[in-house]
């Protein structure tokens, strides 16, 4: 293999992006260097994804950066589009969000390795399909060439998305939320791999609102806040000693950090299941499960994805029955007083309805007070302009404090967190856990939460419930 | 020098190789649809691939066709026709008497023109045929001009029974058939007449009348049969084309059924008569005002036409005059009314002859104008029959050829005797003309016949059981680039042996 | 393209009357002005025949001109916009409601049904539609009742698979669960969750449905079992007019011209944002 | 997961399996279907046939007479009910009882000229469609995404008769480059195929483009060009291969309207096909016919769209809803 060029540094400097004359992202400044990763923190909607996408030069029509990105003496922003589409792959790398949603699903993943060796670097097809067999072993993925992405797991896909990376050549990689949806065990074997590459020469910068992935990775840490980077330093002191409020909120909000929660004893079940069994076309989920969720309890269900924790909640709200197991609820009880949060928010809310709609059709439909809910939303730190957006013109963690509020609206006894935080930055999980937690207290309605984080189930939980 | 000589060489043998191998392109409207003689015998007759006993040239006059003379004895009974002697079907073998009257004895017994006629008996006796009739009928040749009575080989008919194959006596054989719309001829080594001026015959038949006038102009085909009358003028502007049009006897006329309460007064039938536009019509629908049928029969159909007969043409006055006579009055929305019932009817048509329902709508625009309320369905030619049959009809509007027999004595026997038939009269029947016609169909001298022929018109333009509208023209256009071009206005032969490509 | 950051990405003005759909509509408007109340304003008969003014051109004493009869074109395009498109509309609405509420049953219920419905409507997809037309026809030629049926028995199977493939996505999504969930019904998460999903394509379906059935109806009046003469209907008009297509070319192409401003009119109207 | 093959496998073997279903059920529908509807129909059949035959200048009423001897048309209906479904049963579609030829001769005639005119559109509409939908769909708004939109409007607004004659007014008579009609050679069906192709075109290319902007939003687009391919390959490996499955499901569906739409068609050209075929065998009450045409098609349909799974299959190996 020819010797890829290394670059000493990557720095951004005066950033700002904005979309017509409002300007959205702004002074932005950091510089990546040989062996000093940086990792960007914050909120999604904080803009971090956006300096990615600028230092790449893909950035959606109708937005622009301006200030300078320097690689090596070359400024980014300045090439013409032809020039800034020659580097991607070549130069600078981006390791995408979900790739398993990035990965072409009709494409075999070697094929999707062999096509950089061929078109990029021109190899012939015999030499291609070496080095793509070769790039896959590399990530641990000997075997699997012929696999389509349908059939190969998150953290695999994950993988072969680097191969497509280190087939490309890249010396500048850009890890987008490599962790998003991953659960512990993956995010640390995708961490190690984004370590590799540091060691290799390249230089990465990391997206992420995942604490412990900061921590790990090291380097430099910046914290964006509304657009703008308001934290920026080496990892240890960043973490160890944040500076800015929201930084220090960011670094506090890590579950691990959380106060205890008080709970008062748990009352009577709202639910229970004996002898559940649920098998999943040929494979078995679970056997002979019994559970049971009381009043002003919160229990917790734990385990690697895919082992059916969703799965028993779905079958305790009645949503899948099981293949075997009695369920049994609180006799008397109206069904819609049991919900279930969602773990992505926006999936949980119609696409095209303003939040003003949904909520108003929801009151009606039960004749509740708008005033009740005005309230409530005050409560939960949601402005009322946010009623005449559509779910996916809403953050995250608001969209899901309004899933709670909406569910609050109909007096449960019964809720079902299902990863319900998953996608959300810490605090913003911290503030759905808070309001959670003190409904739990006000209502006694009992938590069925389902979660990958052990330490978050640890922090929250009275009892939890390993599965797979 | 040389290059001249080469330049003459190759021009020479293309010119030689084409006309070896092009073949005459014609082009029609009329699909095979099988190819059983009843069915589609006029193709094969038409494009000289099989021949009947009689022919017929352009005159109407009968000439000889397999059957190079014939001879009634004395009492009228007994028919005599003598075969060609060198006539050989296309798989070699004579045609003889035996086959000759098999074939004829086997359509006798059919439902075609042949079937019509009074015969007692059909039988080989040497070299002639001889078909003894139980009643005199001076019309008999006439008849085997027909096309259902061409003699095939007997290598025609399969094990089935059933013609499988085209084996005839013409100029032509067949090279391959591609029922329904393609058949290729090639002149046939047997044929003992002249030989054929092009060599081979490829037909296509093509339905639809646009595309038939744009193969013609385009130059793809070389002789292109049935124009539309609207694309007539825009081809005779064409230098390459050479337009031929025939007055052919075939008659649009209303069916009008005569037993019916709206039509029972022949006051009535005239009054449509009266009211019907023949000559916008047809300057309109079929581009030539002379077509206007101011009486059954065109001119062309000599004897049968009589230019002393008071036209029918248009009276709008004397129509209502009639109308009122006979006790319509108009009603409230201007229709007729007579007992409470308003003049309304369904005006049947069909669209096997394309200009039928154009006409239709013209005819039903013209009878509103006096409060007849018509209204056209368009729908198939065998709803006509079937109608007539179980009394139902009420007027049709139909397309009436007088020449499946050349002799209009054939057809006029058939359509007005009593009971009337499928395309002639329905509930409407007259003594005098039956009689009239069995005696004209015994009589041969042309002299004797002409009195009676002009009775037969006049009874049938006073009492209007059909109510002709107009007549009708066979437009044919020919390339330029071939000669020799004969039309026939009975269609019984379009004498393509004689068409050569011209120099 | 990363969304995490959509929510810094100011909103833009959402409206709902874009300048094509405003075009789009003025454009239908103008074109029902003319269906409905041209017949009124053209005193005209449709029907009447002028001989002496066969195949007038546009201008003269016929703002339009005249057919080959000589009728009005003006009074027969009006009439003929308010029959072919009355016509046109009542088939596909015939094809599109059972169309639609099977496709949204079989989405809903699943199960036996769904599968028995799809089997009905492969094989339906199979049987020559043509055919189906023809022998309704036959039992009353030249009327409009069997050839709508014939014409909504062969549409309704798009209408019908449109709607249960993209009625039954939306149903897998897990918002129609929390709806569900929030003690909403059936008619409430068919009405709000999944008419809106399915109506775009229902409508862009619809607006080519519609000159499928006039177009329909003239390919019949081309092999002549089409309306009974002398029914001023648009597809009809142009088969009684094209042996005139040399002389008259505009008179041919004036009721083909408006069923392309009725299809563009629908395909503007319901034109969603370049996307 | 190390038997994925094999599931691939026996999924294709389900495809296969219900598509034979289909066939099987098109087949008994049809038969049924064709003898009730045609024998239920008004009118004569007797007589009808004898039109069929002879023409319409003929003695219907006489020829009618025998047609119904022939025919053994005045049988008890359920007598010819048993007869006709028995046949099919065997498999033997008849003769024509207005040619008197076998069905299967005629057929074999008659699904050839379609075939050959079908195939014919349907690849130069493939050739004229998808690139055009192609090109639209990556440059949404364009010019060629509104000219083709307004390309496809004019089309379907257009009886294809009007169109055929278009067409032959510009290259039969202006240029020359064809005849006008005509049925044997290649260049006999340039331009029927042409008219049905543009009328695939028209609606093609609008599924290839929609399909194509669906494509274009995905990440995994996004990513194949962040990973530094040029455009080109882009599009050939990631966009056409993806873009192309819902384009292949919808030919399916023109399929359809290749069989049917092209009654008109070959009318207008001069081609012996099925469509014309079916027309004149209903009008002319030719059961053996009606029922031969209309299992040949629908045959002929089932045979399509288990070629389109097994092309969507291939390209698509993603697991389908059931």
């Amino acid at each position: 293999m020819n010797a890829p060029v290394r670059f000493q540094a990557l720095t951004v400097s005066d950033l700002a992006i904005s979309a017509g004359t409002t300007t959205i992202v702004r002074d932005v400044a950091f510089t990546l260097a040989q062996g000093r990763p940086v990792t960007l923190l914050g909120a999604s909607g904080s803009g971090k994804s956006l300096v990615a996408h600028a230092i790449m030069g893909s950035l959606p029509t109708g937005l622009s950066a301006q200030g300078v990105i320097k690689l090596d003496g070359e400024d980014l922003l300045a090439g013409t589009p032809a020039q800034t589409r020659a580097r991607w792959g070549r130069t600078i790398a981006i390791l995408p969000q979900e790739p398993w949603l990035a990965l072409d699903p009709t494409m075999r993943i070697a094929g999707q390795v062999d096509e950089v060796h061929h078109h990029l670097h021109g190899f012939g097809s015999a030499a291609s399909s070496d080095r793509a067999r070769a790039d896959l072993a590399d990530v641990g993925l000997a075997g699997r060439e012929q696999a389509y992405p349908h059939e190969l797991s998150g953290g695999m896909c994950q993988r072969a998305a680097i191969a497509v990376t280190h087939a490309a050549g890249a010396s500048v990689v850009i890890a987008d939320e490599p962790t998003k949806g991953l659960d512990a065990a993956l995010r640390d074997g995708v961490v190690e791999r984004l370590l590799q590459e540091v060691e290799q020469g390249r230089l990465l910068l990391t997206i992420t609102h995942d604490i412990e992935v900061a921590a790990a990775l090291g380097g430099m840490v910046g914290v964006m806040l509304d657009g703008a980077l308001v934290e920026f330093g080496p990892a240890e002191q960043v973490l160890e000693q944040p500076r800015h409020d929201y930084a220090r909120a960011l670094i506090a909000a890590s579950p691990t950090k959380w106060p205890a929660s008080l709970l008062p004893a748990a009352g009577e079940a709202v639910v229970s299941a004996c002898g559940l069994s649920k098998r999943f076309g040929e494979r078995p989920l679970f056997d002979e499960l019994s559970i049971s969720v009381r009043r002003g309890e919160i229990v917790a269900i734990v385990g690697p994805s895919g082992c059916g924790k969703t799965t028993v909640g779905n079958i305790l709200l009645g949503l899948v029955a099981p293949d075997r197991g009695e369920v049994e609820r609180t006799a008397g009880m109206a069904p819609t007083r049991f919900q279930k949060l969602y773990q992505d928010p926006p999936a949980a809310f119609v696409p095209h309805q303003t939040l003003r709609q949904s909520l108003g059709d929801l009151l009606k439909l039960h004749g509740l007070d708008w005033m009740r809910a005005e309230a409530s939303m005050e409560r939960f730190g949601l402005g009322r302009e946010l009623l005449d957006r559509r779910p996916s013109e809403v953050s995250g963690g608001e969209l899901q404090r309004f899933a709670i509020l909406r569910a609050l609206l109909l007096d449960p006894v019964f809720l079902f967190a299902d990863e319900a935080t998953s996608r959300l930055d810490p605090v913003s999980q911290k503030d759905v856990f808070a309001i959670l937690i003190e409904a739990v207290r006000e209502r006694s309605l009992g938590l069925l939460m389902v979660t990958h984080e052990t330490a978050l189930a640890e922090t929250v939980a009275h009892r939890i419930l390993k599965l797979g | 020098m040389t290059t001249k000589l080469v330049a003459i060489a190759v021009a020479v043998l293309s010119m030689t190789g084409m006309a070896a191998a092009k073949p005459l392109k014609v082009v029609g409207p009329w699909e095979i649809a099988g190819i059983d003689p009843a069915q589609s015998g006029f193709v094969f007759s038409r494009m000289q691939v099989a021949e009947t006993l009689v022919s017929v040239d352009a005159d109407g006059k009968l000439t000889a066709g397999l059957a190079t003379s014939w001879s009634a004895a004395e009492d009228g009974l007994t028919w005599r026709f003598r075969l060609r002697e060198a006539a050989r079907f296309h798989d070699g073998s004579a045609v003889t008497a035996a086959i000759v009257a098999d074939t004829l004895r086997k359509v006798q017994g059919g439902a075609g023109a042949l079937s019509q006629v009074p015969v007692a008996g059909i039988e080989p006796d040497g070299e002639d045929v001889v078909i003894r009739l139980s009643k005199p009928f001076a019309a008999l040749p006439a008849y085997l001009v027909n096309y259902t009575t061409i003699i095939l080989a007997p290598s025609s008919i399969g094990a089935s029974g059933k013609v499988e194959r085209i084996v005839g006596s013409g100029p032509y054989r067949v090279k391959s058939l591609t029922p329904p719309l393609n058949m290729q001829l090639e002149a046939a080594a047997e044929w003992a007449g002249a030989k054929p001026g092009i060599a081979e015959v490829d037909y296509q038949a093509v339905g639809q009348g646009e595309t038939r006038a744009l193969m013609a102009e385009s130059g793809e085909a070389d002789l292109v049969f049935s124009m539309l009358p609207v694309s007539v003028e825009r081809l005779k502007r064409n230098p390459n084309l050479d337009v031929r049009i025939a007055t052919i006897p075939r008659t649009r006329l209303l069916k009008v059924n005569a037993a019916s309460p709206l039509f029972s007064d022949v006051r009535v039938r005239r009054a449509i008569s009266a009211t019907l536009d023949r000559e916008g019509t047809t300057r309109v629908i079929l581009r030539n005002a002379d077509l206007a049928a101011t009486q059954l029969f065109p001119k062309a159909l000599a004897g049968w036409h009589d230019p002393e007969l008071p036209p029918l043409k248009r009276d709008l006055a004397a129509a209502k005059a009639l109308l009122a006579e006979a006790g319509w009055t108009p009603g409230a929305d201007g229709v007729l009314h007579k007992d409470g019932k308003p003049f309304s009817f369904t005006l049947l048509t069909y669209a096997s002859w394309p200009e039928l329902p154009p006409i239709a709508t013209a005819i039903q625009a013209q009878l509103k104008q006096v409060g007849i309320d018509a209204k056209v369905s368009v729908g198939n030619a065998s709803e006509i029959p079937a109608r007539h049959k179980d009394g139902t009809l009420e007027m049709g509007l139909v397309s009436r050829l007088y020449s499946i027999v050349p002799d209009a004595i054939g057809t006029l026997r058939d359509d007005y005797k009593s009971g009337g038939s499928d395309w002639g009269a329905t509930g409407w029947s007259n003594d005098e003309l039956n009689a009239l016609v069995e005696t004209m169909a015994q009589t041969s001298d042309p002299a004797a016949r002409a009195p009676m022929q002009r009775r037969a018109i006049a009874i049938l333009q006073s009492e209007l059981p059909s109510i002709p509208v107009t007549w009708s023209e066979l437009a044919v256009v020919a390339n330029k680039r071939v000669t020799g071009l004969r039309i026939d206005p009975l269609e019984v032969n379009y004498g393509l042996a004689a068409i050569r490509w011209a120099q | 393209m990363s969304t995490a950051d959509a929510t810094l990405v100011p909103i833009t003005q959402r409206s709902w009357l874009t300048p094509s759909r405003m075009a789009g509509l003025a454009l239908l408007g103008l074109l029902a002005l003319f269906a409905l109340s041209g017949p009124l304003l053209v005193s005209v008969d449709p029907s009447e025949q002028d001989f002496a003014a066969s195949l007038a051109p546009p201008g003269s004493d016929y703002l339009l001109g005249a057919d080959h009869y000589g009728r009005s074109m003006l009074a027969r395009l009006a009439y003929g916009a308010r029959l072919s498109f009355g016509m046109a509309l009542l088939t596909v609405a015939t094809a599109a409601v059972p169309g639609i509420l099977l496709g949204l049953l079989a989405a809903w219920r699943g199960g036996w049904l769904e599968r028995v419905l799809d089997l009905v409507s492969t094989v339906l997809l199979a049987l020559p539609g043509l055919l189906l037309v023809l022998i309704l026809l036959a039992f009353a030629p030249g009327t409009f009742g069997p050839l709508y049926l014939g014409l909504a028995l062969t549409l309704w199977i798009e209408f019908y698979r449109v709607t249960w493939v993209t009625a039954g996505g939306v149903l897998k999504q897990p918002h129609v669960e929390a709806t569900r969930l929030l003690g909403f019904g059936t008619s409430y998460i068919l009405r709000s969750l999944v008419l809106p999903e399915i109506r775009p394509i229902l409508i862009t379906l619809s607006a080519f449905a519609m000159s499928t059935a006039i177009i329909a109806i003239s390919t019949l009046s081309a092999i002549s079992v089409g309306l009974r003469p002398p029914t001023p209907e648009l597809g009809a008009m142009i088969v009684e007019l094209l042996p005139y297509y040399a002389e008259a070319p505009l008179h041919v192409l004036m009721p083909g011209i408006l069923i392309f401003l009725l299809v563009l009119g629908l395909q503007l109207a319901t034109r969603s944002d370049a996307r | 997961m190390g038997s994925l093959p094999s599931a691939g496998r026996n999924r294709m073997k389900r495809l296969v399996l219900a598509r034979l279903l289909q066939a099987g059920l098109v087949m008994l529908v049809v038969g049924i279907l064709c003898f009730v509807l045609v024998r239920a129909l008004p009118g004569d059949p007797a007589m009808r046939i004898a039109a069929g035959r002879y023409g319409p200048d003929a003695n219907i009423t006489e020829a009618a007479e025998q047609v119904r001897r022939e025919l053994g048309l005045d049988q008890p209906l359920l007598v010819q009910l048993g007869a006709s479904l028995g046949q099919l049963a065997r498999l033997d579609l008849g003769h024509s009882v207005v040619t008197g030829l076998p069905i299967t001769k005629e057929l074999r005639i008659q699904l050839g000229a379609t075939l050959w005119l079908s195939g014919s559109a349907l690849a130069l509409s493939l050739l004229l469609g998808p690139p055009i939908g192609l090109l639209a769909g990556l440059r949404r708004g364009g010019w060629v995404d509104n000219a083709s939109l307004g390309g496809a409007i004019v089309l379907r607004s257009l009886p294809p008769f009007v169109l055929g004659l278009l067409l032959i007014l510009v290259f039969a008579m202006l240029l020359g480059l064809f005849p006008p009609a005509g049925y044997g050679t290649w260049r006999d069906l340039a331009l029927p195929a042409l008219t049905l192709a543009l009328g695939l075109a028209a609606v093609s290319s609008r599924v290839a483009r929609d399909a194509v902007a669906a494509v274009a939003r995905t990440p995994y687009l996004a990513f194949a060009r962040l990973k530094g391919l040029p455009e080109a390959v882009v599009v050939r490996r990631h966009v056409l291969r993806n873009a192309a499955i819902p384009v292949i499901s919808y030919l399916a569906l023109q399929a359809i309207y290749l069989i049917e739409g092209v009654v008109v068609v070959e009318t207008l050209f001069g081609i012996p096909g099925i469509g014309h075929a079916l027309v004149h065998a209903v009008i002319a009450r030719d059961v053996p016919m009606v029922q031969g045409t209309a299992l040949a098609m629908g045959l002929l349909f089932v045979v399509i769209a288990m070629a389109v799974d097994l092309a969507c299959h291939w390209l698509d190996p993603r697991p389908k809803r059931t």
